[in-house]
């Protein structure tokens, strides 16, 4: 097992191109996307309405190794200050397949 | 005029399945439809409308009239969106103003829709590339808007250009899922006009039904975003009302200059009075993420097309009636 | 008695879908309707039932005849759950007991609904009230199994009562999701009416095959419920099957006793019959967390439904055309 | 040949919608159908076809003719991949070659149905055993793959066995939800043709409507997969063309050889054509994990598919045409 | 970047409101909700059925500051011993917008 | 709160049951799913497309004791071997109902 940064993303859903792109760009491999999630935070309830896909989450999750960490979570926040959005990030084992 | 249209408007059964949906919401029921049924209720509502206008356009070919009408479309989707900056600039910040203008620009294809049926209910005809103009008036106004934005912020003071991804923004503007879904529908339908009758069940007998289920949804929703429009303040507010009537009744005085019959005039109004809340709120959260979407998606869903469903048809229909007579 | 009446309800369609359904989860098939189309159909289905009642409503307007029927299937709302609780008791805690009581005086939507198609195919009239009654039959029984859990654990020695939020409670009885919308469907058609024709086409047609579809999810649904039932021991087994009996047997003769038509009679006899799987259970996770949803769903769901859909109508429809000539 | 039925084929609204969702993809808008959707457009169609063609069944009774039919189709089904996997084991790994095999053994719904709609415009009549044709080919493919895949790891010098778990792999075959539904339906509908009118308007009215929709939604799901091709090689490419024209053609002459009608030979020769893309790609995904699924999906979804509906279809009408006369 | 407690619950989706207004009554000023979730546990699998919400899980994630954390928790436990569900605790740091 | 492992796979959803099945057999006694996830890997992307379950991801969840992780997560690897996916191990606390 190799030990990683664990990032956890949650932004709205129209963001999600972008904030991968950049994450991409930073040298994030991998990653993976949950989507139709709901939430409340600072600017108030995200529910979204089916209709539009405005005010909806995304929460991303990429496991980064610790070499890259700082230069994704940089990309991260950089996108994160146009469009909000929160990141957690944690330690983690990856078992590879 | 006669004020029984109103009421008569409103005891018609899309526009009380309307209200439905906001007094769900408002003794806070836990009535809901499932986001990928709106989708697919919306999806059902371009693909008909689509190609029963594109069987007509097929029918009757594109005329020297037709062509004046989408012109002076395409021409009031571009200008309103800059009477619209003007004025509520006076309130906002630059980005609240353009993606405001924008929305107004546009156009909000279920009031479009909801005045097809109004239509029909009267015996009143319209021409098919009426449909044909509502899928071009969807994104001049965004493009305008990304420039009133991009003008605005140059003029002030610090220089620095707000920089656009041009490509981006055409492409969000015009390749739209609705647009596409829309356009492709009325191509196919103009294509496919010679036997469009193996199609024809489909498309026309469960439209009003599922109007209704989609307006019941409509409901649902602009009844939950009237609560953001504590942020907007009143003059938004009317605005939001104020911006319909004078862009429909400007519609209709070029209906009128143009030589439209009154089915058209009425759909040209509606086009002209409503603003988007799907392609405009999506385009704007990518280009101009400072514009806040508690003030334009609210204005424009929770008032304008309210108003334009339950108030605004059954009026301009008044107006209409009185000028072409 | 004519027991081929029993064996042609077998070779009906929506049955045999049903059928259908369980036999996919019996062979482990992977055969799956997605969740949001389980909750379209059900919309589809509630809309339209309660807009063509409203359509009959408002035509026929309304009698004296109809409120003494609505007033008796709401007393059987009412009661059905005071005896149900006295019997279940015994054998299960308190809100057990209550949750297994409210669902019995609830009302299944779906078994309505195939006992209105029951009665079309048999080409058999009924009042478009009776919708109404279906939709004032879902709610009262969730307030008096309540109730009936609260004055039961006060008897308990501890002397601690349980606190209930009614206001919650009422809300999730009276303004649930499908309540609104068979409501509000029902008084929009009543007041359009008029020119239901617009309509009609949608609510009419499909219906038949919305519900195949949807029997073929009520299906797969029922037989995955079914294996819960190990935990419901055989008294409880035997409940499900004796109370639809009974309470059908009881709506009868009331029907007979005010005097309705065969239609009418056989929907109240299914009314009072059939047991809740939707509104009730929801209420009763909030209101009585402690009750086991183990027990309450699969009852309703997986013994007290296929009985009333497979045999019930068809032998309560037996009984009624005895007695009624 | 009259080259004209492929334009007048391309100039079908379901063809259409196809292409229509592949420039979508090409043009990257965000046009898209929700996952549910796309389950329940194919449910209606799967429920549709088999209803009606159990009515039609029902009606006729089963013949020796029909039952001579039956055999043609399951054996062409179990040959198919042997051929196939033959030819395309010089390309690639042994479990690609097998679930390639199966892949083409088995059939494609759509493209079926594609050719129902075709048959039904030109008032061509085809036999509701063809349906039944249709479910018993899905499966016998899988199995013969699966069998090939372990024939051929057992001469593999390394001695090792592939183990086979084939209850799971049997149930899987058999037992899916596409090809239950599917069998579920033709059974219901040979058992209730008497009052086949009550579901009549809701599989028949709607039908190529939903077609348009499915293929919309085929179309953005082909052109997606098309660009996991640049790992297929053009040999496989090529493969993928040329399999559907030669089975296709062997199944016209089964068909003429055992005395089927035009209709028939048509939906012979698409069953034969065809491509699996939703039963194989699952179960060998599951059986064998290790064959690549950026080569038999893309091949069948990207090229098979849109290849049948688009040419194959007219073309293989025409050589019937030229054929049978 | 703020160390914080990341707390991840698994419960039936008809508790959703009540936990989260416990816990918001506690402290907790934002969080995430995952939609349509399965599960198995101690008493049995949960796949809901589409039709009704009953037997179906939500998962919500809230990132609390160290302080609130122990009042949060305390919340979500009492809402839990009426209805059942889980709740992992691990350590996060949170990188802010 | 009792220490546990905290185990997050992501895999293909076909071989969701397989993996399951795997797990329990080690002694896993709970998990929770998310189902309708998209993702990046080495293996390309994988959207789906609501047609076929194929290349849709699903993510699973499941808190295990220290004492049987071990044994679960050698099952994980085991079944990760023919079908690819990625297992995120970190630690955490239960709270107990
Ligand atoms: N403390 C928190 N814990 C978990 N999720 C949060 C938290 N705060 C914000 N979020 C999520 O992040 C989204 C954006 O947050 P915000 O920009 O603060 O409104 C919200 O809609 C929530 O889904
Ligand atoms: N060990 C576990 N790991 C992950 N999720 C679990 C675990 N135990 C229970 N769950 C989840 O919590 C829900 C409720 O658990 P329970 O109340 O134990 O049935 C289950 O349906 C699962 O989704
Ligand atoms: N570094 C990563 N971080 C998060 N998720 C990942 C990462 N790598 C792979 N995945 C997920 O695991 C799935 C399978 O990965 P792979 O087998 O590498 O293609 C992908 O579709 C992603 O959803
Ligand atoms: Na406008
Ligand atoms: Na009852
Ligand atoms: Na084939």
């Amino acid at each position: 097992m190799e030990s990683v940064k664990r990032l956890e993303i949650v932004i709205e859903s129209v963001y999600l191109r972008t904030i991968v792109a950049a994450m991409k760009d930073a040298g994030a491999t991998g990653y993976t996307v949950m989507h139709d999630i709901t939430g409340t935070g600072d600017r108030g309830e995200r529910r979204g309405d089916g209709l539009t896909d405005l005010s909806r989450n995304v929460i991303i999750i990429a496991a980064v190794p610790h070499e890259t960490a700082d230069a994704v979570l940089d990309a991260v926040q950089t996108v994160m200050k146009d469009t909000g959005g929160i990141c957690l990030v944690s330690d983690a084992q990856w078992l590879r397949h | 005029m006669d004020p029984s249209l109103i009421l008569s408007n409103l005891l018609n059964a899309p526009v009380l399945f309307f209200a439905l949906g906001a007094v769900a919401v408002w003794v806070r029921s836990d009535l809901d439809i499932p986001g990928p049924i709106s989708k697919f209720l919306s999806l059902y509502l371009l693909f008909s409308i689509g190609y029963k206008g594109g069987v007509e356009l097929g029918e009757g070919g594109i005329t020297i009239a037709i062509l004046t009408a989408l012109s002076a479309c395409v021409l009031m989707a571009s200008l309103t969106p800059i009477w619209s900056f003007a004025i509520v600039r006076r309130w906002v910040s630059v980005p609240d103003a353009a993606a405001i203008a924008a929305t107004y620009g546009s156009i909000s294809a279920v009031t479009f829709i909801t005045a097809v049926s109004f239509l029909t209910q009267r015996d009143l005809e319209y021409g098919g590339y009426m449909v044909a103009a509502m899928a071009i008036m969807e994104s001049p106004a965004i493009v305008v808007g990304i420039i009133l934005a991009r003008i605005a912020s140059r003029d002030a003071a610090t220089g620095k250009k707000a920089s656009i991804d041009w490509s981006k923004l055409l492409h969000e503007a015009f390749l739209n899922g609705a647009v596409l879904l829309l356009l492709g529908s009325l191509i196919i339908g103009s294509l496919t006009h010679e036997d469009a009758e193996s199609l024809a069940p489909f498309v026309k007998q469960p439209f009003n039904g599922v109007l209704c289920l989609f307006l019941l949804d409509m409901g649902l929703i602009a009844a939950r975003r009237l609560g953001d429009l504590r942020s907007a303040g009143w003059r938004l507010v009317i605005f939001a009302m104020l911006a319909a009537v004078a862009h429909a009744v400007i519609g209709i005085a070029l209906a009128r200059l143009i030589g439209l019959g009154r089915g058209d005039a009425l759909l040209m109004a509606v086009l002209c009075g409503s603003a988007s809340y799907i392609a405009v709120p999506a385009a704007m959260r990518l280009s101009l993420p400072k514009a806040n979407p508690g003030l334009f998606v609210p204005m424009s869903l929770g008032i304008t097309f309210p108003f334009n469903v339950i108030i605004g048809i059954p009026v301009y229909m008044m107006i209409i009636d009185a000028w072409w007579t």
